[in-house]
């Protein structure tokens, strides 16, 4: 049995998947974000995979994850922070209640 | 003594409302009367100067070949419309000018005089607003002389709207009290409708004839007065017609009504006796004197155009005959004496009007006989004399007034007692307003008897009948004021013969109108500038004062002594008497119209369509533009789920849409 | 550079200049911000004064050319816009007017609060867009001014106006962006219709008239089109309603400089953009809006009689008042079109008087109820007596200003010889008696009569800043009306291409 | 054919990886979202190494399992209140995301099948990837160097620092 680029892409897209559903469906906006997580990790995963099985002579979609590490990172620490700042505005972080910037 | 000093005369009272307005309201109050009376003494001397110059002088082209000539002094451009139709703001002398100059001049001099003890208390103090009504009196002067000079049919319709300006201060010159507001309102709107009449005349007759001024219209190249001229004027006009009338007897007709709205003739009278609210020697000078003769001056003006159209002509002898008849009615039965004064003063001018509409006959055209024109020149002299003894009634009445502090005369009687000498000069006046020779109004209102009988017994009978009231209830009111019954003192000073500021003025003005009778018109003031030579017919002026002492018997016997007659009288005739007494309703009739009409029917609904429909559409749109961009605005909602549910199904429909594509 | 030789470039740089030295001063300073701004209105001033003095000399010196003055700079090559500069006798007694106006205003808004620096700022960027507009004869560079006059009004009266002021500016704006979108629409069909096939296009009005290019089948679209998009402005019925609202909401100087000045943006505009360039189309369809105008004199005269905020009436009158200039626009010919011109500096100048009067008296009173007051004659003689005055201009008598211009309108148009313009005209003074019923009401009511509200008799006449404002205005009225000619001498020879363009359009016009 | 040890390593991770994002997402508790998210990313390093890329496996294990989840956890802690259940969802908004994640699974998973042969045999004699060649690609201006990317993220970096900083600060 070999294990074919195939083989990888299976738990990537559905990693995904349970992104999009984590995304539209949870209300917290940290589990917002840790859905948001799961489904950059997923394309992180799809470029390294395509990159080793495809172009194994290039480095192209390593070095494109290990930007997306790197601004994921950076997003989440801006995006936690935001997060931090509305809950002490608004003692909470349910995403359905914070409204008063809705016009 | 230059005719050019006109300019001047008019000038005068122009710099005096300037100056009291601006300068006079921070100076003392009596200091500025005195300034007033003065500054109009000297109008007044140079106003009889010009007057005098211009009658008996020599020289300066005002008599060629024995006829008046109209003298333009000064005529500078005022407002051009187009090349040909110019307004000019002129100074014109002729006859009926210099008259007019000096019956404006000496009345506003008495009255000025006279107003320096009625507008103080009785501790001789100024009121408050002392300067303010001394400008108003000199900007009221000069538009009565601007009026009367005026070379150019507009320069008239100016200064109309000028002495309505005036006079609607005058009269609300009580400003607080919300009689004098109303009546002000009432004169102002009343007399600018008229005055809208007088502006569609003036807009047609000076489309056809392509010109304002008088020399054009009335006195022809060589400026006498010229049937030829008004003739040609008539002729540019064609023969343009409108709805079956010439446009000229439109025209003519129009201007008319303007002059009927000053003149306070049926309908348009209804301002004048509410007028009565201002101060009394306010109603002397404009309501009795001047002002409302305005209108009579108008047509005299015309009256070569008029003399053309006959219709025109016709309209005014009807009216001026039944205005003077129903005022007379009127002021019969009325309790307030400057009203009765205010019903006889309509009566009067509609009299001056009748006689001018009367000196016109059908072939005026074909021959002019001898003695034609003699109702102009009746009215005319009518205007004067009445002008004094009108004037001298109301500052007696003013005079009465300022002691009893009232206007209705069942606060009055017996006051002959208190105050002689002013009961002389209202005697005096009485006389002359009835007609009894030697005195002023004999004189005058003969030669318009003459002339209404030259024009038909109808109008002859009708017009002495009247004079045979006019003499009935002046001396209804002369007894009812002086006479009745013994007078009852209610305030704690007994009424008494007032300052000389006040007397000194009646004195003057019944002197005048004892001796005015005399003054010559005949041959001063004729409507074609050349002597009119009259008899005193035995006739008429016999009946009529057989027909004014019967008038004066029957107010002897009714109203000499208290008695029970004019009440037994009056219940008799019930309704009669009602309806005189609240002036036949007219009043009533016109509070319908405009309050009921126009506003509640017209203005009300229209503010409201405005606001709901015209508005209310904007608003729709408003509304609607809105309310849509609210139906849209769910799609943005700002939730980011929702952004992603639905950017991911558009991503996998545009997705499975291609998969599709590549398999198909 | 040659433009800045031009004394007309000034009308548009002095504002610029005014606004900026607003920007330099602190927002505490009142001082310096009243001195600035009063230092930049009289420069106005003294220029519209010596630009009349100019065009006298220029005119007097035997140059009869439509316009003087001209400039020309390219703007911006690809659509051929010019900053194109010339006036002719109307647009010099227009800013004759915005130059007393914007004098009068800054007075009237000398207790301006808060922020007086921010308003004085817009009011100034305001006269800057109204001057040019008048200084122009380039179809853009027309059209941004006019924007540039409009745009500040939003502001002017949404932040510092009173009542429903949110509604007001913002419908107010709403419906004159609208009349600008339609005029933006016929100015660009003008535009691609300025010269004959082959020849560039061309921006500038005086080329556009004499190439007289565009086809007779498109006036018919861009004739409305201009004359209802400056109709707007000038509150021609139906499309008037921002009027009333827009007038009652604006802080004082805000509703002199609009009735006075932009509102005469609108006539202005009619008659030297829609009618001159479009003759033909004007002679067609004259009927319609003058039937519209014609209406509207009646119709707003007759809905003031029964409003009892001052400010409505003196809108509707308004209405009234500048149905008669278009009215008069309409009628053809010189007389009327004069009077037209004289009606709108009438007009300007009354209005705005009036419109500071009803400020300083809801100043004091915090009413504009005419029910709730009363005697304010006792109370404030000064205003008083300038309110009746206005009155009376308002309501025409001779000697003030609104006489001669309504007599030469009625005379004007009684020239035509139809049926239809005399019925028109006939209705059309039926106003003067109206006017009169609603201006003696107001009078009667607000001034005369007894003291309504016993807290009113404490209240103080008019300040020496006001004491100027109005006297400056109330000189003007009567200078109008004492010496007309004078001011027809100016503007009648504005005429003559109009009058002949119209009448070789349809030689059976007159 | 590959090492039956790397098979089964396979298998492990992805039956890992699945079952871990199941339960990121479907578990109540956020705390427990938070770890069950560790464990997926410590599954995808594994794939990292598989691969070959031990630097990123390693960057990925350091930074996210490190790093960022380490934030996430101080996040919950710091916003949620103890002991607190997260509330349950509106059902409609659960049936909504289910179609729409499984219509995307469907679609891409339709897709992958459609395509499962291709490409399938992992390539061996790839570039090394060591240390030193990374940093010299990630400095180097040659035509696959990174340097312009490599000095944008730094800039992202540091504003997101400071932006962090400023955000994150009481006032």
């Amino acid at each position: 049995m070999d294990l074919t680029l195939f083989m990888y892409l299976i738990p990537s897209l559905i990693m995904f998947g349970c992104g999009v559903y984590g995304f539209i469906t949870r209300k917290n906006m940290i589990a917002i974000m840790i859905s948001l997580e799961l489904m950059l990790n997923s394309v992180d995963i799809n470029f390294v995979v395509f990159n080793r099985y495809l172009f194994p002579g290039q480095m192209d979609g390593m070095f494109f994850s290990l930007f997306a590490i790197a601004i994921a990172a950076a997003e989440t620490a801006l995006a936690l922070a935001i997060i931090i700042n509305v809950f002490r505005i608004a003692k909470n972080v349910d995403i359905n209640q914070i409204t008063k910037l809705k016009f | 003594m230059p005719l050019s000093l006109a300019i001047v005369v008019v000038a005068l009272p122009l710099l005096m409302f300037l100056f009291l307005g601006l300068v006079g309201v921070k100076m003392g109050r009596k200091i500025t009367g005195v300034i007033g009376v003065l500054a109009m003494l000297v109008d007044t001397v140079l106003a009889y100067g010009v007057a005098l110059t211009y009658f008996f002088g020599s020289g300066q082209g005002q008599m060629v070949d024995g006829v008046r000539q109209a003298v333009v002094v000064a005529n500078p451009a005022w407002l051009s419309f187009t090349d040909t139709l110019v307004v000019r703001m002129g100074v014109l002398v002729d006859p009926i000018a210099a008259m007019m100059l000096v019956v404006i001049t000496t009345v506003s001099l008495m009255v000025h005089l006279y107003s320096l003890g009625y507008m103080s208390d009785h501790d001789g103090n100024a009121e408050k607003g002392f300067q303010r009504y001394y400008a108003f009196l000199a900007l009221f002067t000069f538009s009565m002389l601007g009026l009367v000079v005026a070379t150019n049919i507009f320069q008239i319709f100016i200064f109309f709207e000028m002495v309505g300006l005036s006079s609607y201060l005058l009269i609300g010159f009580y400003y607080s009290l919300p009689a004098a507001n109303h009546a002000n309102k009432k004169a102002f709107i009343v007399t600018r409708l008229a005055d809208l009449f007088f502006l569609l005349g003036i807009m047609i007759l000076s489309y056809y004839t392509n010109t304002f001024d008088f020399d054009k219209l009335v006195f022809g190249p060589t400026m006498s007065g010229s049937l030829e001229t008004a003739q040609s004027a008539i002729t540019t006009a064609g023969g343009a017609t409108f709805l079956g009338c010439s446009v000229m007897a439109w025209a003519l007709t129009f201007i008319f009504i303007g002059g009927a709205g000053k003149s306070a003739m049926y309908p348009l009278h209804i301002w004048l006796p509410d007028a009565m609210e201002g101060p009394t020697p306010v109603s002397a000078l404009i309501h009795a004197a001047t002002m409302v003769v305005a209108g009579v001056f108008l047509v005299a003006r015309l009256f070569p155009l008029y003399v053309l159209v006959q219709g025109a002509m016709n309209i005014i002898l009807v009216v001026g005959a039944f205005t003077a008849f129903y005022a007379a009615a009127i002021a019969c039965t009325q309790s307030d004496i400057k009203r009765a004064l205010a019903f006889s003063t309509i009566s009067q001018i509609a009299f001056m009007m009748t006689s001018l509409a009367v000196s016109s006959n059908q072939n005026a055209l074909i021959e002019i006989h001898e003695g034609y024109g003699l109702g102009y020149m009746a009215s005319m002299f009518h205007l004067f004399t009445h002008a004094m003894f009108k004037a001298l009634l109301f500052l007696c009445a003013g005079a009465i007034i300022h002691a009893v502090h009232s206007n209705e005369n069942d606060k009055m009687h017996g006051l002959h007692k208190y105050m002689p000498i002013t009961s002389i000069c209202f005697l005096i006046g009485c006389l002359a307003i009835a007609g009894i020779p030697p005195f002023a109004g004999f004189w005058s209102k003969d030669e318009i008897l003459v002339a209404a009988y030259q024009r038909g017994l109808g109008w002859g009978i009708w017009m002495s009948m009247v004079a045979g009231m006019t003499a009935f209830y002046m001396f209804r009111i002369y007894y009812l004021i002086f006479f009745w019954k013994k007078h009852e003192v209610h305030t704690h000073h007994a009424p008494k013969d007032q300052p000389w500021t006040m007397t000194l003025p009646l004195i003057i003005l019944a002197c005048i109108s004892v001796v005015a009778g005399f003054v010559p018109f005949h041959d001063m003031v004729t409507w074609d500038g050349k002597e009119l030579h009259t008899a005193l017919d035995m006739k008429v002026a016999g009946t009529s004062v057989l027909i004014a002492l019967l008038g004066i018997g029957l107010a002897t016997v009714m109203y000499r002594k208290e008695n029970p007659l004019p009440e037994r009288m009056a219940n008799a005739m019930r309704g009669l008497w009602t309806a005189s007494y609240r002036r036949f309703y007219m009043d009533e009739f016109y509070q319908f119209i405009t309050h009921k009409v126009i506003f509640q029917g017209i203005c009300v609904p229209i503010a409201w369509f405005d606001r709901t429909i015209i508005d209310g559409f904007m608003n729709w749109m408003a509304d609607a533009t809105n309310s849509v961009s609210f139906g849209i605005r769910r799609l943005q909602s700002g939730s980011i789920q929702a952004y992603v549910y639905v950017y991911l199904l558009g991503a996998l429909l545009l997705a499975a849409i291609t998969m599709i594509c590549v398999l198909l | 550079m040659e433009l800045f030789n031009n004394i007309l470039i000034y009308f548009v740089i002095v504002p610029l200049l005014t606004l900026g030295g607003l920007a330099l001063c602190s927002n505490r300073g009142i001082k310096a911000i009243r001195t600035v701004a009063v230092v930049g209105a009289s420069v106005l001033m003294v220029l519209a004064v010596m630009l009349v003095k100019m065009f006298l000399d220029i005119r007097g010196a035997g140059d009869t050319s439509e316009m003087i003055l001209r400039s020309d700079v390219l703007w911006y090559a690809p659509f051929n816009v010019h900053l194109a500069l010339g006036v002719d006798g109307v647009s010099v007694v227009m800013i004759l007017l915005s130059a007393f106006i914007v004098f009068a205003g800054v007075f009237a808004s000398w207790k301006m609060n808060p922020m007086p620096r921010q308003f004085f700022m817009w009011f100034f960027l305001l006269s800057t867009g109204v001057f040019g507009f008048f200084i122009s004869i380039d179809l853009f560079t027309m059209f941004m001014f006019y924007e540039v006059a409009l745009i500040p009004m939003y502001l002017l009266i949404g932040v510092w106006g009173s009542g429903n002021k949110n509604y007001s500016a913002m419908k107010l704006t709403l419906m004159l962006m609208g009349g600008s979108a339609f005029l933006m629409l016929g100015l660009i069909g003008i535009y691609f219709h300025s010269a004959p096939e082959g020849q560039p296009l061309t921006m500038n009005i005086l080329d556009i008239a004499h190439n007289d290019a565009i086809p007779h089948g498109w006036q018919y679209l861009l004739f409305p089109l201009t004359f209802v998009g400056f109709g707007v402005l000038g509150a021609m019925f139906p499309f008037h309603t921002w009027s009333p609202d827009g007038h009652a909401s604006a802080p004082t100087a805000v509703s002199m400089l609009h009735a006075g000045v932009l509102m005469k943006l609108g006539g202005y505009g009619c008659f030297r953009i829609a009618i001159y360039l479009m003759p033909f189309a004007a002679n067609q369809l004259a009927w319609i809006f003058l039937l519209l105008t014609g209406f509207s004199i009646v119709y707003g005269a007759l809905s003031a009689c029964v409003q009892t905020d001052l400010k409505y009436i003196n809108a509707y009158s308004s209405v009234s008042h500048c149905g008669m200039v278009l009215f008069a626009i309409l009628m053809f010919n010189t007389t009327a079109m004069t009077g037209a011109v004289l009606q709108m500096l009438s007009h300007g100048l009354m209005t705005a008087l009036f419109f500071a009067l009803i400020g300083m008296i809801y100043g004091r009173t915090h009413t504009r109820d005419i029910r709730d007051m009363g005697g304010m004659m006792h109370i404030m003689p000064y205003l008083g007596v300038g309110y009746v005055i206005a009155g009376l201009a308002s309501l025409g008598l001779p000697g003030l200003s609104g006489f001669a211009a309504e007599m030469t309108i009625f005379f004007g148009s009684f020239q035509h010889t139809d049926m239809f313009h005399r019925v028109l005209t006939i209705m059309a003074t039926t106003s003067i008696v109206v006017t009169a019923v609603y201006i003696l009401r107001v009078v009667a009511k607000l001034l005369f009569g007894e003291v309504q509200d016993e807290h009113h008799r404490t209240l103080t006449d008019a300040s020496w800043e006001e004491r100027l404002s109005t006297a400056t205005l109330i000189l003007a009225v009567a200078a109008i009306g004492c010496f007309p000619n004078f001011f027809i001498n100016i503007i009648i020879s504005s005429f003559n291409p109009v009058v002949e363009a119209l009448k070789a359009a349809l030689p059976s016009i007159m | 054919m590959e090492s039956v040890g790397n098979i089964i390593l396979y298998f492990i991770v992805a039956i890992a990886i699945i079952v871990f994002s199941v339960l990121t997402v479907t578990t109540r508790k956020i705390l427990r979202s938070a770890t069950y998210l560790l464990f997926v990313l410590f599954a995808t390093a594994i794939i990292y190494f598989q691969m070959d890329y031990q630097f990123l496996g390693a960057v990925q294990i350091a930074v996210y399992a490190g790093g960022i989840l380490v934030l996430f956890v101080f996040a919950i802690m710091l916003t949620q209140q103890p002991g607190k259940e997260a509330e349950g969802l509106a059902t409609h908004r659960r049936w909504l995301g289910l179609t729409a994640a499984l219509a995307g699974v469907a679609l891409c998973g339709y897709g992958l099948f459609s395509y499962a042969g291709f490409c399938g045999r992992l390539l061996s004699g790839g570039v090394d990837v060591n240390m030193e060649r990374i940093g010299q690609f990630l400095l180097s201006t040659d035509k696959f160097g990174y340097l312009l990317p490599f000095e944008a993220i730094s800039v992202l970096l540091l504003a997101c620092i400071i932006g962090g900083v400023v955000i994150a600060r009481r006032r």
